[in-house]
């Protein structure tokens, strides 16, 4: 028995003794350099894959030390990953959390470290203590979008069948986007009327299998709206099947909308199959971001939210916005 | 007359959810939903296939939707890298054989039982995936995903494909040694080692079938998809274990078939989605009824099981 | 699988025939042989060592007791998964009851239901009634599992789809997140600078440690895990012992999903299946057989703590979430490699 | 025309401390028919695997057409030409009938089945074992009797040069047994030679060139069968001295009468074709034993009673009482004791230790509201193994103990329970001598102390040196009562073979 017991007592003490005995962070800091931490929760679509790089050009620009996490889809390890961030003393946080909720204990965490934190493109629910948002207002892009969707729709001169690919419900953006959609829908029942929401919980699986039943059920739907642009390869996969992806001119053509503006839409929006698309501003964003965080820093006070307008990129505007595009940079991928 | 009503109730319970959904919806029984259907059900089928093989020999492989991911991943990698799709579609192939060749070493030569080794590279499978991929979604070029729409004789290429696929294994099934030997080993291992059988080798062969299985499934889904996503074939393994058992497969190995068996269990559980879909049922039931599914396939087997023991 | 798929017939055909590697605590053994039930642990300890130098951060106390922070829901998941391996059977269903436990107390406290019964207001009650659930839950498991004689890990996979999808069904695939802030705040107390997570989980760890050297019940499970049939000869309770041992596990996955539940300070209808693979590494790491029969409490707080402690580390080291995937599942290979090697050893002297 | 095709030299065999064969020299020329006689656990089936290469010898060498023969495994035993065919069958339902009998050596055309091939060696070879069934049909479907030609034809398969047959008329009807012997004087005159293990003396006789009787792993008689008949065999297999003590009984007093209800009480016991309407009454301080061989449902009758096998009509009376729902829970709280044939797998928890297993069946007199009491537990334990001088270490786990040992750890374990009803599935398998005198005293004062003690045994001298009254089983019928005085080997041998066989 007493052999057992010893080598426990001998693991853990060599364990407490060496935690006591070093408690100044090992890396040096170069005096005025920042280190900061970004906790993404996924890289699965090519904005958030587009958003990391324009923050890491960003973070070089000002040569910070960079410390990237990424949670894939795991709020409990998100939570645990910017804990673990903030006891290796980072100067700043730029966190984007898989939800509005679960966000909450992670920033009373930073603030009691009095760590600055800004989140990105995903706002936090109430009562999370002070924080600033670098968000995109995805509600009016999303209204915008989709009136110059109906607009294009208008001249066909009769009610078209609409069809919503919905994202995960628990992501405050995927259902302003939702009510941004079903606003303007609701303004033009005499253009378009939704007989398909297709939920996909940014599943790429679930999407295809739900618009290409949704078009089996319906084939006369003319009217898609994607909550996300990474969806599109599904969409475009279930028209091809149904051979009904045609460009824009063409009389039966489908009408479609996206948001986000990533390569994938602005190859569509090039080859003439996409009527308009939402873009996030991502260069803006960042650098909103990047500079709320040295402010901060620096004590000066920023405020909470800190909104991108975004713009609507359509057929019409294509040749004079495509560089602000971040899609058009980016391309598919390297 | 019993046994031959059991043995024919998987198609019994098909024409029977076939008829209530078509009486549910008229847009069920149409002549494209049929097809939509069976396009969406093959690779489900070979999946179903493959899994029918390692349950024959009373063993499972729970890590078919990793080995199916990790192909797609190492077969993107290589379409992006080099451009060329002939490459990628030989690679999946080779590395479905080599997961499947790990996997078999790990349950002959190294003893585990079969579930824990797969289940453990069903995580170790989707983390080698994940770093190829970097958890980033890869968009295929469009001569990998036009395999999706193409037909070969009038008949959509992921049909012929299950098809072919299905006929070979029930050749393997029925017509070879390896077969037979199989279900002798599935019937009792210890006997078959008296009967002269070498089942180390033969259990080593059988995972690398259901490893070629799953790069196949694989491919007809990525074609079907046009992109490597982070959770490409997440959570398929227990559509392919519902499939194989509702198709008649008995978990404790020996009886079962592919061709009727596998291909029906697919069809059947293809068809439950493609017609909660089509009447709009509240898609957040779509995970509790795949459970319910896989429940009664494995109730229904333990009772055929034990009402015909066979021995 | 439980090696005795029902007391009454023969040991099932297609598990391993012979009985599991050796128990260190049960009887005193020469120091070769309880080196040898301590492979798991041990070789943590050599991990920790050769790791130091790359990541010196690690040591840091700061990490330390995030390290002790972060295993304390993973150690009850742990203790009731080695309950139900000591059984020789196994439960994948952790990822659904706690989905579904975290969600249906979640509803009650927030009173998102009209028709919840007035006592769920009260939160200690509906604490308790998330823990009964979770405990009925895995006594059904042990219920298909000895009188229905199913093979366990069947039964647990598909409870586990059928669980989750009921707990998506139920919310529409939203999180609730308005918990009361008294009730969080007294949830995420510190006593002696540990949060009370990491006590409850030592609590449990000791009453798992009484129950199986000092009750009934747990020389009860030890018997039926080595030889169901011996056990059932010698007039133990087969049934009754089974049902209990996966309804201890099913109440532990219960208590963890409160604990995560009260740390995220939300609860969510889904829950990634890694956990699965910590809380049966830790298990086997801690010298749990994967065959039945061989368990100790204290072994898998110690696994719990490697597999936590690997976890953090690989963080520190940068490495992505697919490394820390790759590593669990190699570990958990290779635990079984050394279980399947004892069992092969100890088989051939059975055969000699 | 006779040159040796098979020579044991001094073949040895011992499992622990128990020696099972003891140089054993035989040689059976090619051509001829070796007879193969004793009781059960005479060292018969030990021969046959090592034979079929599922043991090996520990002693001694075997000489196969000159040539040294030690087969690693079964496989390699066919392939020398050694062919084996036991008595449990060791076919596949859902294969057919040709696919099973050429299970390993398929006959291939490019990568399939030369199914013509196949199904044209699969018919000639039926036909040769006189079934007529088609070669295609599936084994599930078949009777015991064809179950049991076709593992005799996997046997005949080409390059046989020595078949063994273990007990191979035991699911034969007489017509099939007349065409297995004409089918097996046909593999003699080919030059085939063959070793024909069985109960049926006078098959055995009419069939062998010359028989061999084996008792207590000894070569006791070799020699031609002309000059050899069924009693002169009886008596080579059972006829020794009682050389092994047996502890003296006192005399039991004949105050059993009839009034009185039997501590152990069976009323016309039946299970559908295994056990026919078996009554028997076993009184405090009695021993009685269960005679016959193999098969003749002893076993079976001694599980239905503990509860473990279900039974189509009588019952079980423990002091006037019958008790319906049997299960062993039950049996125990009444004070019933079952030692299992198959220790191993039955019996012990073989990776506890020596106290865990004595105190297996009663933790529950050793706790209070579910906590134990290990000290209290452990003292008991203790007493008990000293009681039953169990020697060995008692730390290590019971796997590692010798059979003597670990077969008085089951005593123990029911032991500490002082049972009043003891149920003995052949108490001393595997036993070394030792410590199979110590188990006889331990069964003797258990009885003396007011057990009532049913013991079922093939070793013809622990039954009658132990028991007061004795039942001969045959065919799951008691066919016999003997009382201690009429008690001989003979007596008891005659009536567990077939009357009609002994004239």
């Amino acid at each position: 028995m007493s052999w057992r017991w010893m080598r426990y007592l001998l693991a853990s003490a060599m364990l407490f003794a060496a935690g006591c005995g070093n408690n100044k962070p090992a890396a040096q800091q170069i005096d005025g350099q920042l280190r900061i931490g970004i906790a993404f929760e996924t890289l699965q679509t090519e904005y958030w894959v587009a958003s990391l790089d324009n923050l890491r050009n960003e973070l070089n620009k000002r040569n910070a030390e960079i410390v990237e996490v990424v949670a894939d889809g795991d709020a409990n390890r998100q939570l645990e990953q910017v804990q673990s961030l903030i006891t290796r003393h980072v100067d700043g946080i730029v966190l984007v959390p898989k939800d509005s909720r679960t966000c909450v204990p992670m920033i009373r965490a930073a603030n009691k470290a009095n760590i600055p934190i800004v989140l990105y493109n995903r706002g936090a629910a109430t009562g999370a203590g002070p924080h600033v948002v670098v968000v995109a207002d995805n509600r009016s892009i999303t209204r915008a979008t989709v009136s110059k969707m109906v607009e294009v729709a208008r001249q066909r001169g009769r009610k078209l069948k609409a069809a919503i690919l919905i994202g995960d419900l628990g992501d405050i953006n995927a259902i302003e986007r939702r009510e941004g959609f079903d606003e303007i829908v609701a303004e033009n029942p005499d253009v378009v009327e939704v007989v398909a929401r297709i939920p996909t919980e940014w599943n790429q699986e679930k999407a295809f299998a739900g618009i290409t039943n949704a078009l089996q059920a319906n084939p006369e739907i003319e009217f898609i709206f994607c909550s996300s642009d990474f969806l599109f390869p599904s969409v475009i996969s279930a028209l091809k099947s149904a051979n009904r992806y045609l460009p824009v001119n063409d009389p039966n053509h489908v009408v479609l909308g996206g948001f986000d503006g990533d390569a994938t839409a602005y190859g569509m929006l090039k080859e003439g199959y996409l009527d308009a698309d939402g873009v996030q501003d991502v260069q803006f964003e960042c650098q909103q971001a990047v500079d709320a965080l040295y402010k901060m820093n620096r004590g000066e006070t920023v405020d909470a939210v800190l909104p991108d307008p975004g713009f609507v990129i359509h057929q019409g505007n294509l040749e004079t916005d495509a560089e602000r595009m971040w899609g058009s940079q980016v391309g598919s991928h390297k | 007359m019993t046994r031959k009503l059991v043995a024919q109730l998987p198609f019994i319970v098909l024409l029977v959810v076939a008829f209530t959904f078509s009486l549910l919806t008229p847009k069920f029984a149409t002549t494209a939903n049929a097809a939509n259907l069976l396009t969406q059900a093959s690779s489900a089928a070979v999946l179903a296939g493959g899994m029918s093989f390692v349950l024959l020999a009373s063993c499972i492989d729970l890590s078919v939707g990793s080995q199916m991911f990790f192909a797609a991943a190492v077969a993107g990698k290589l379409l992006l890298a080099y451009e060329s799709v002939p490459l990628a579609i030989v690679a999946m192939p080779l590395v479905g054989v080599c997961c499947g060749a790990v996997h078999g070493l790990l349950v002959t030569w190294a003893g585990l039982a079969p579930f824990i080794a797969t289940m453990a590279s069903l995580f170790v499978l989707r983390g080698a995936g994940l770093w190829l991929t970097e958890t980033r979604a890869m968009n295929l070029p469009a001569e990998f995903t036009g395999y999706a729409d193409a037909t070969v004789a009038g008949f959509p290429l992921p049909i012929v494909i299950a098809c072919v696929t299905l006929l070979a294994l029930t050749y393997l099934h029925r017509r070879t040694a390896f077969g037979r030997q199989i279900v002798a080993i599935g019937h009792d291992r210890e006997e078959a080692y008296k009967a002269g059988i070498n089942c180390s080798r033969t259990i080593w062969q059988v995972y690398l079938v259901s490893g070629v299985c799953c790069a196949i499934a694989g491919f007809i889904s990525l074609t079907q998809l046009g992109t490597v996503s982070p959770s490409f074939g997440r959570d398929r393994e227990f559509n392919a274990i519902a499939a194989a058992v509702l198709g008649g497969t008995s978990l404790s190995g020996g009886t079962g078939s592919i061709l009727p068996g596998a291909a029906i269990g697919a069809i059947l559980v293809t068809m439950v989605f493609n017609g909660l879909n089509l009447i709009d049922a509240n898609p957040y039931t779509y995970p509790l009824i795949t459970g319910t599914v896989i429940l009664f396939a494995i109730l229904c087997d333990a009772v055929r099981h034990r009402h015909f023991a066979t021995r | 699988m439980v090696r005795t798929s029902s007391p009454l017939t023969a040991p099932s055909r297609h598990t391993s025939s012979h009985t599991p590697g050796q128990i260190e605590q049960r009887s005193e053994h020469p120091l070769l042989a309880a080196l040898r039930g301590r492979t798991g642990v041990f070789c943590i300890a050599l991990y920790l060592l050769c790791i130091y130098p790359f990541c010196p951060e690690l040591a840091s106390t700061g990490q330390v007791l995030a390290v002790v922070h972060n295993a304390a829901p993973l150690l009850v998941l742990a203790l009731g998964q080695t309950f139900v391996l000591l059984l020789g059977g196994i439960d994948l269903s952790v990822s659904g009851v706690i989905a579904l436990v975290s969600i249906i107390s979640a509803s009650f406290i927030t009173r998102q239901w009209a028709w919840a019964p007035a006592w769920t207001a009260e939160p200690s009650l509906s604490i308790a009634a998330g823990l009964l659930l979770g405990a009925v839950i895995g006594a059904v498991h042990g219920f298909a599992v000895s009188v229905l004689s199913l093979p366990a890990f069947l039964v647990t996979m598909s409870s586990m789809m059928i669980l989750g999808g009921a707990a998506v069904w139920i919310t529409h695939g939203e999180r609730i997140g308005d918990l009361p802030i008294p009730l969080l705040d007294a949830a995420q107390r510190h006593y002696f600078g540990l949060d009370i997570s990491v006590w409850i989980a030592i609590s449990l760890a000791l009453v798992a440690l009484i129950v199986l050297r000092r009750t009934l019940w747990g020389q009860w499970l030890f018997a039926v895990g080595q030889n169901a049939r011996a056990a059932y000869l010698a007039g133990c309770p087969v049934t009754w012992v089974l049902i209990s041992g996966f309804a201890w596990c099913g109440a532990c996955s219960a208590l963890a999903a409160l604990l995560y539940t009260a740390r995220m300070e939300t609860a969510s209808p889904t829950f990634p299946g890694e956990i699965l693979l910590d809380a049966i590494g830790a298990a086997v790491i801690g010298g749990t057989s994967l065959s039945g029969g061989a368990a100790s409490a204290l072994g898998v707080v110690g696994g719990t703590l490697a597999i936590s402690l690997m976890a953090q580390s690989l963080t520190l080291l940068n490495l992505a979430h697919w490394h820390v995937l790759m590593a669990k599942g190699s570990v958990i290979l290779l635990a079984a490699f050394f279980d399947a090697r004892r069992r092969a050893a100890s088989a051939a002297e059975l055969r000699s | 025309m006779s040159e040796t095709l098979l020579a044991c030299r001094n073949v040895r065999k011992q499992f622990g401390s128990t020696v099972v064969l003891n140089d054993m020299t035989v040689s059976v020329p090619s051509g001829t028919v070796l007879g193969l006689v004793g009781e059960n656990g005479a060292g018969k089936s030990t021969f046959l695997n090592i034979l079929g290469g599922v043991l090996a010898p520990d002693g001694g060498e075997i000489e196969l057409q000159g040539r040294r023969y030690t087969p690693a495994n079964p496989i390699a035993a066919a392939r020398a030409g050694v062919r084996v065919v036991h008595q449990e069958l060791n076919l596949f339902p859902n294969l057919t009938i040709a696919e099973n009998l050429f299970l390993d050596e398929l006959p291939a055309r490019w990568f399939g089945i030369d199914r013509a091939r196949l199904q044209r060696e699969a018919t000639d070879m039926l036909r040769r074992v006189g079934l007529r069934r088609d070669a295609r049909s599936l084994i599930r479907d078949l009777s015991p009797g064809a179950r049991q030609l076709i593992e005799i034809g996997r046997a005949l398969r080409t390059g046989a040069k020595l078949i063994v047959f273990d007990e191979p008329t035991t699911s034969l009807t007489t017509p099939e047994s007349e065409h297995l012997f004409e089918l097996i004087r046909e593999l003699r005159s080919q030059g085939a030679s063959i070793i024909y293990v069985s109960h049926n003396l006078s098959d055995v006789l009419r069939l062998a060139d010359n028989v061999l009787v084996l008792r207590d792993g000894v070569v006791q008689t070799l020699d031609a069968a002309t000059n050899l008949n069924e009693s002169v065999l009886i008596r080579a297999m059972v006829g020794r001295e009682m050389t092994q003590l047996f502890p003296r009984r006192q005399p039991q007093p004949e105050r059993r009468e009839a009034s009185r209800p039997a501590t152990l009480e069976l009323r016309g016991l039946t299970r559908r074709n295994c056990i026919h309407d078996v009554s028997l009454r076993v009184d405090a301080g009695e021993i009685v034993g269960l005679a016959g061989l193999m098969g003749s449902g002893r076993t079976e009758l001694l599980k239905m009673i503990y509860g473990l096998d279900a039974t189509d009509a009588g019952e079980v009376l423990v002091d006037g009482v019958p008790y319906r729902r049997r299960c062993p829970r039950g049996w125990i709280k009444r004070g019933m004791a079952f030692v299992t044939e198959d220790r191993r797998q039955d019996g012990l928890l073989l990776d506890s230790n020596a106290r865990d297993n004595t105190l297996l069946a009663s933790w529950r007199q050793y706790s209070v509201g579910g906590w134990l009491q290990r000290r209290r537990a452990s003292q008991a334990a203790t007493q008990i193994q000293d009681e039953l001088l169990l020697r060995g270490d008692r730390r290590v786990i019971v796997r590692r103990l010798s059979g003597g040992n670990q077969q008085k750890l089951v005593f123990a374990k029911w032991g500490l329970r002082k049972p009043r009803i003891l149920l003995l599935d052949e108490p001393t398998r595997g036993v070394d001598v030792g410590a199979k005198m110590e188990l006889y005293s331990t069964i003797c004062r258990l009885a003396d102390a007011g057990t009532a003690v049913l013991l079922v045994s093939s070793e013809q001298e622990e039954l009658i040196g132990l028991c007061d009254r004795l039942h001969v089983m045959r065919s799951g019928k008691l066919v016999a009562e003997l009382q201690r005085a009429e008690f001989s080997n003979e007596q008891i041998l005659r009536h567990a073979l077939d009357p009609e066989q002994i004239a």
